[in-house]
C-alpha cells in the first residue's frame, strides 16, 4: 500500500506540511489582490508533489525549488514571511541557501539542474551522504541546462534527484507542443537512469517514488528522475489570464480532485484524521500566515545601498560608479 | 494613424508585416495560444495560422538555432524571447551561427533573422524580469540592434527589422509598453535603421539615451534651467555617429544614460566615440549616468538602480 | 539481406564515394604534414557511415555536417579543392549552402542541431520533400543544442534524420564519461522518435537505417536517431596525440577492421567488383585529389579586403572603423 | 624562479594551488586524461587523482552550472572552457546565476569559482578558435575578469583567481602560450587583481593594452620615435582607474588596443572613463585600434583583422 514506511504520526506531519503549503498558497492569491505581495506563482494542487517528495529527505538533504516551490522551504520550518518578502521584492526574502539546504527559487527555467548535479556530486566527493532534489516543470524538459544537468548527475553518479512537476502546461504551451515522448519519465532511459512516473495527486504515491529514489541515490545508485502527473488547475501566475488557452471545464474537474481533500479522505477512512487535528492543521497554517504577514509588513523598507552589499566579497573599488 | 500603445504597435507592425509577406512567420514561447506574454502577438494565430504564429517548446537556444534552418529554407522568422534575462541561452546560437552564417556563405545566404524582447526594469517584478541586455547583442558582430522609445517607433523599426536582409534584435522597453502611447501611421511604416531621432532641441547639453529612458531624460530636461538636447539613439547598430557628433558639436557637453550595467555598456560605445571624433569640440567630460555593475536589485529597491530624473539631472547640473 | 534495394551499378557508386572520402582524408594527412592544409580533423574509418547515410538521400535532401563531415561535400559533386581551401583558411573554401545543399562545416559542438531541425521544418511547411541530415558525434549528445534540436525536430514532427558519429571518444573523453546510457540510440526514446544502432562499420547497415529513416521522414512520420557505432582509429585531429589517453593495441585492432576494404571485400564476394575497378576508383579518387590541391595551391591568396565583404548585406557605416 | 612559457607557467599555477588547497579541483573538457589540449592542466590527474581533476561530458552550461553546485558543497572549482568561442554556451549560468548567487543568498554564501581559457586570434586556425570574448564576461555584474601578458602573470593571476573569494575569468592569450617565456616564481605567487602593470615608461603617449597586445604595444613603441608608456592592464575587473589617469596625466595622449570587436569592445570602456574622468589631460582624441565589427575571419586574412604594429604605430603618428 502506498505510504506503507510511514507511521500514523508520520502521516499526521505530512498531512500538515500539505496544509502549510496549500494555506501558504491560497493566502498568497489573496494577499495579492490586496496588493500587499507582488506577481505571485501559484502552486493550487501541487502540494502533494511538494509535500511528498521533499518528505523522503532529511534536513541535511538539499532542495532545488522553482519558482513553483517558492514555499517549500517551509517543510524545513523557513519562516512564511521569508517567503513572503521574496514575492514582495524585499531583500530579507533572500536567504543562504546553507541556513537551510534549500537553494534560492530558481527563476530561469531548468538552469538550477545542474546546480543539484554539482552539489550532489560535490557531496559525494566529500563522503558526506547528501542527497540533492531539484524540482522543475514539464516545460523545463525542453531546455538544454535540464538535459546537461541531469547528463552530469547520472555520468557522476551524483546522489540527486529529479523531480518533474508535468503539470502539462508551460504558461498557455501544453505538453503535446513540449514534447513527442510518450512520458515524460522516458527520458531518464537516455540518461541511463530510472525513470519513474507517478499520480501527482497522490501524496503517498510521490512520496514512495521519492523515497525509492532518495535511498538509492544514498546507496550510490546514482540520480532516479519522478515525474509527477496532474494538470493545472489554476494561472501559471497572478499576472495570466488562462481562459485564451485551456479549457475551464476541464480545470474544474481538476480542482475537484485537489489533492489535500483528497489526502485529508484517505486519512480520515485510516482512521488518523479527525475533524479536530483537520481543525488545528488549519488554523495552525492560519496563524503561521498571519504572524508571517505581519513581520513582513513590519519590517521596514530596504536601504537602497543594499544595492552594493553583496554583489561582491572583496567589490571592485569603482562600484558605485553609474 | 492611430493612438496606441507601445506594445499594440509591436502587434500592429507583425499584422502588418506577415500579411505583406507570406514568409514572414513568428515563433516563441507562448506567442500564439496565449498571443505572448505581453499580448505583442495576439491575433496572430487565429489571422495566419499555426503555421505562422508557432508555439515552440522552451527552448531558446531551440529557437534561434530552428530560426537559422528556418532561414535555409526561405522563411523570414521572427522570434520572440519572452524576457530579456530569458534570452541568455540563445546568445551561443547568435555569437557562433546568427551573425556569422551570411560571412560563412562567402556573402552568398542571408539570414534575415529579427529577434524581439521585452527588456529593461521597473516593473516591480522578481529578479531576471529586469535586465537591459544590449551590450551582449550590440558588441556581436554580424548582428544590428534597435530599441524605441515611442509606439511609432516600435513600429517602424519592427518592420525595418522584418524587412533587413541582415538579423536584427529589437529590445522593448517594457516600463512604457502600456504608457508610451501616441500617433502610430496605419499599414506600411518603416522607420529605418541607423537614424537617430532629436526627441528635443536644445543647446547646452547633449543628453543621449534609448528606450525607457528616452521619457527620463526628457523630464529632466524639463526640471532643468539650462537648455538640453534630447537624442533618441534608436538604432545602436547601424548608428547615427553624424547625429551625436552634430549634437556635440553644438553643444559641447554630454551625459549618456542607459539602464544596463556601467561597464562596457552601450554607454561606454557612445563615449569613445566623442572621445575619439569630437575631443576638440567638449566643454567637460563625458558623463554617464547608468545601472551599477551589480546584480538588477529587488524591486523594492530597484528605483535607486535604474536610472532616475534626480540622477540625469544632477549629471547635467554638474557639467555647469 | 543489407542492401538488398541497391542495384549493382548502386553498390559501385557507394564504393566510389568510400574511396573518395577516404582519399581525400589520407591525402589531407599528407598535405598537413607537408604544411600545405592547416591542422585537420581526421575521419578516416568514418567512410562509411558518411557514405552510407548520404546515400539514402537525394540531392533535394540537406546535409549538416560537423567539421569530422568536412569532405562530405564530395559525395554532392563539391570541388576537392572547396574543402581543401576550408582547411587551408582560403575564403574560396567558404560555400554557399543552397548551392550544394549542404550546410556549413559545423565547428562548434551540436549547435547545428537545431539547424537541421529548423530546415526540415521549414521545408515542410512549404509542403517541400526536403529531408535534413545532421551528423554529430557521440560527445556531442552531452550538449544543450543537441538536445534541443532533436527534441524541436521531433515536436515539428520534422523530417529530419540525426546520425550520430559513435566513435567512442570526444578528443580525449571517452563514453562512460559522456554518458551512463547503454546506447546513444536510447536518447531517442525522450525524444519519442525512432532510435537505431548500427554497425558504423558496415556501410550497407548504416545505409539501409539511414533509407528506412528518410522514407520515414518524407512519409511524414518525423525524425529518427541513427547510432552508428563504431571505435575511433586515428587522432581526434592532426593536432592531437592519442597516446596519452588511448590503448594504441585497441587502435590497432579498429585498424584492421577498416570499413573500405570491409566493403571491397564484401562486393568482391558478390562479384560486383574487379580489380579493374578497384583501381579505377582509387585512380579517380587521387586524380581528383592532385587537381584539387592543385587548384588551390595555383589560387591568388584572398585579398584582406574580404574582412568587410560579407558580414552585413547592408553594413553599418563606420564598418571600418577598428 | 624557473624559466617558463606562459600555459607553463598556467599549469605551475594549477599545481601549487591544488597542492595548496584541497578544496581547489579542475574540470572541463579534456583536462584529465590528455592535460588539457594545450597541456594546462597536465600531470594534475596523474597528481591529485580523478576527484581534483574532472574529465567531463561535453557541456559547457553543465560544466559552469555543475560548478555553481560544487560550491555548495564547499568546493573551489577551477573551470576550463576549451576555447574562447566554445564558451558561450556557459554565459546563461555566467549571468544569471554565477555573477548573482552571492547576492542572491545575501552575501551569505561564497561562489569562489574561477574560469580559464585560452582566447585571441592569431593561431591560424579554423573559425571560432579565434575569439576574444572579454566583453561578454565583463560586462556581467558579480564577475571579474583578468588577462595575463606574461608567464609571472599568467601564473599569479590564477593563483589570485582560485584564492578570490568572487567568481574570476582568467583569459589566457594563447598566441603566446609558448612564445611568451620567462621567470617565473617558484611555489606560492600571487599577482592582485586590480593592479595594472607598466610595461615600459614613457611620457609622450599612453597605449594601453592586454593579452597578447601588449607585445604588439612594445614592438610599435620600439619603431617608434615618440616615448610610449605602455600599460598592460591584466585585471579587467576590478580595473586600476589610478594607473590609467596617472599615465594620461603624464603623456596627454592614449592609443587603447585589443582584438576583440571594436562596438562595445573593452577599448570603448576605457576610453569612456578616460573621457569622463581626464579630459582636460587630454591633447588629441582618444584612439582605439581594435578588431573589426565583423566575424573574425579565416586565418589568411586574419593578420588584417587583429590590431598589428603598423596599425598601431599609425595610430600613435597620427596623434602628433
Ligand atoms: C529560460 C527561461 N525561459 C522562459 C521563461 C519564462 N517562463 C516562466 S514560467 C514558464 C513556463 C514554465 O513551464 P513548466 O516548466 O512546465 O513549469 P510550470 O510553470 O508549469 O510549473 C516560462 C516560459 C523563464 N522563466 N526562463
Ligand atoms: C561547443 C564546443 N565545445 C568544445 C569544442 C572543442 N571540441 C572539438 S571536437 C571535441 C570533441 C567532440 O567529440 P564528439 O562529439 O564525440 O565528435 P568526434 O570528434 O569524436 O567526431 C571538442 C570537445 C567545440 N568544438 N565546441
Ligand atoms: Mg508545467
Ligand atoms: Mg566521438
Amino acid at each position: 500500500m502506498p505510504g506503507d514506511a510511514l507511521t500514523d504520526t508520520d502521516l499526521l506531519e505530512l498531512y500538515r506540511r500539505m496544509v502549510l503549503l496549500r494555506t501558504y498558497d491560497e493566502r498568497s492569491v489573496v494577499y495579492h489582490r490586496q496588493g500587499r505581495i507582488g506577481t505571485y506563482a501559484i502552486y493550487w494542487n501541487h502540494e502533494a508533489i511538494q509535500a511528498g517528495a521533499t518528505f523522503a529527505l532529511t534536513d541535511e538533504d538539499w532542495i532545488f525549488p522553482s519558482y513553483r516551490e517558492s514555499a517549500i522551504g517551509l517543510v524545513r520550518g523557513m519562516p512564511a514571511e521569508t517567503i513572503l518578502q521574496w514575492w514582495r521584492g524585499h531583500p530579507s526574502g533572500w536567504w543562504s541557501p546553507a541556513d537551510w539546504n534549500v537553494a534560492s527559487i530558481c527563476v530561469p527555467i531548468a538552469t538550477h539542474v545542474p546546480h543539484a548535479a554539482g552539489l550532489a556530486w560535490g557531496k559525494k566527493l566529500r563522503d558526506e551522504p547528501t542527497v540533492a532534489m531539484a524540482f522543475f516543470g514539464d516545460g523545463a524538459t525542453s531546455e538544454g541546462a535540464f538535459h546537461e544537468g541531469v547528463n552530469f548527475a547520472a555520468v557522476m553518479n551524483a546522489p540527486a534527484v529529479f523531480v518533474c512537476n508535468n503539470n502539462q502546461w508551460a504558461i498557455s504551451t501544453p505538453i503535446e507542443a513540449q514534447t513527442r515522448a510518450e512520458t515524460l519519465a522516458d527520458k531518464a532511459v537516455g540518461y541511463g537512469i530510472p525513470g519513474v512516473r507517478v499520480d501527482g495527486l497522490d501524496v503517498l504515491a510521490v512520496y514512495d517514488a521519492a523515497r525509492e529514489a532518495v535511498e538509492r541515490a544514498r546507496a550510490g545508485g546514482g540520480p532516479t528522475l519522478i515525474e509527477a502527473v496532474h494538470y493545472r488547475a489554476a494561472p501559471h501566475a497572478t499576472a495570466d489570464d488562462p481562459r485564451a488557452y485551456i479549457d475551464l471545464a476541464r480545470v474544474e474537474e481538476e480542482r475537484a480532485r485537489e489533492c489535500v481533500g483528497r489526502f485529508e479522505k484517505l486519512l480520515r477512512e485510516r482512521g488518523v484524521l479527525s475533524d479536530e487535528l483537520v481543525e488545528s492543521a488549519r488554523k495552525d497554517a492560519e496563524d503561521l500566515m498571519r504572524a508571517g504577514i505581519a513581520a513582513a509588513e513590519a519590517e521596514a523598507p530596504p536601504d537602497p545601498e543594499l544595492l552594493f552589499a553583496h554583489a561582491y566579497v572583496d567589490p571592485p573599488g569603482n562600484l558605485r560608479s553609474g | 494613424m492611430a493612438d496606441l500603445t507601445l506594445v499594440e504597435a509591436v502587434n500592429d507592425a507583425l499584422h502588418v508585416e506577415l500579411a505583406r509577406d507570406d514568409n514572414v512567420l513568428v515563433l516563441g514561447e507562448d506567442v500564439g495560444r496565449a498571443g505572448g506574454v505581453f499580448r505583442a502577438t495576439a491575433g496572430l494565430l487565429e489571422r495566419f495560422g499555426a503555421d505562422r504564429c508557432v508555439d515552440t517548446p522552451l527552448a531558446e537556444a531551440g529557437i534561434l538555432g530552428a530560426a537559422v534552418g528556418l532561414c535555409m529554407a526561405g522563411w523570414r522568422p521572427v522570434c520572440e524571447m519572452q524576457y530579456d534575462a530569458f534570452s541568455y541561452p540563445c546568445l551561443d546560437q547568435l555569437i557562433t551561427h546568427v551573425g556569422r552564417y551570411r560571412w560563412r556563405s562567402g556573402g552568398r545566404m542571408e539570414f534575415p533573422i529579427t529577434i524581439r524582447m521585452p527588456y529593461g526594469g521597473g516593473v516591480r517584478a522578481p529578479e531576471l524580469h529586469d535586465d537591459s541586455p544590449e551590450t551582449y547583442y550590440v558588441h556581436t558582430p554580424g548582428i544590428k540592434v534597435a530599441i524605441p522609445s515611442t509606439p511609432a517607433d516600435a513600429k517602424g523599426l519592427l518592420a525595418a527589422a522584418i524587412r533587413d536582409p541582415d538579423p536584427v534584435v529589437i529590445f522593448e522597453p517594457k516600463l512604457v509598453y502600456r504608457t508610451a502611447r501616441g500617433e502610430v501611421p496605419d499599414g506600411d511604416h518603416v522607420v529605418p535603421l541607423g537614424r537617430a531621432r532629436v526627441a528635443r532641441e536644445g543647446d547646452d547639453v547633449t543628453l543621449i539615451a534609448y528606450g525607457a529612458m528616452v521619457n527620463v531624460c526628457e523630464q529632466a530636461a524639463d526640471a532643468l534651467d539650462v537648455s538640453c538636447e534630447v537624442i533618441d539613439i534608436r538604432s545602436l547598430r547601424p548608428l547615427d555617429e553624424a547625429a551625436i557628433l552634430a549634437s556635440v558639436a553644438k553643444t559641447g557637453r554630454v551625459v549618456i544614460v542607459h539602464e544596463a550595467p556601467r561597464t562596457a555598456g552601450f554607454g561606454a560605445e557612445l563615449a569613445a566615440l566623442i572621445a575619439e571624433q569630437a575631443i576638440f569640440d567638449l566643454q567637460g567630460p563625458v558623463l554617464r549616468v547608468t545601472g551599477f555593475d551589480v546584480p538588477y536589485p529587488y524591486w523594492t529597491i530597484e528605483d535607486a538602480y535604474v536610472p532616475s530624473v534626480e540622477r540625469v539631472a544632477a549629471a547635467v547640473r554638474s557639467l555647469f
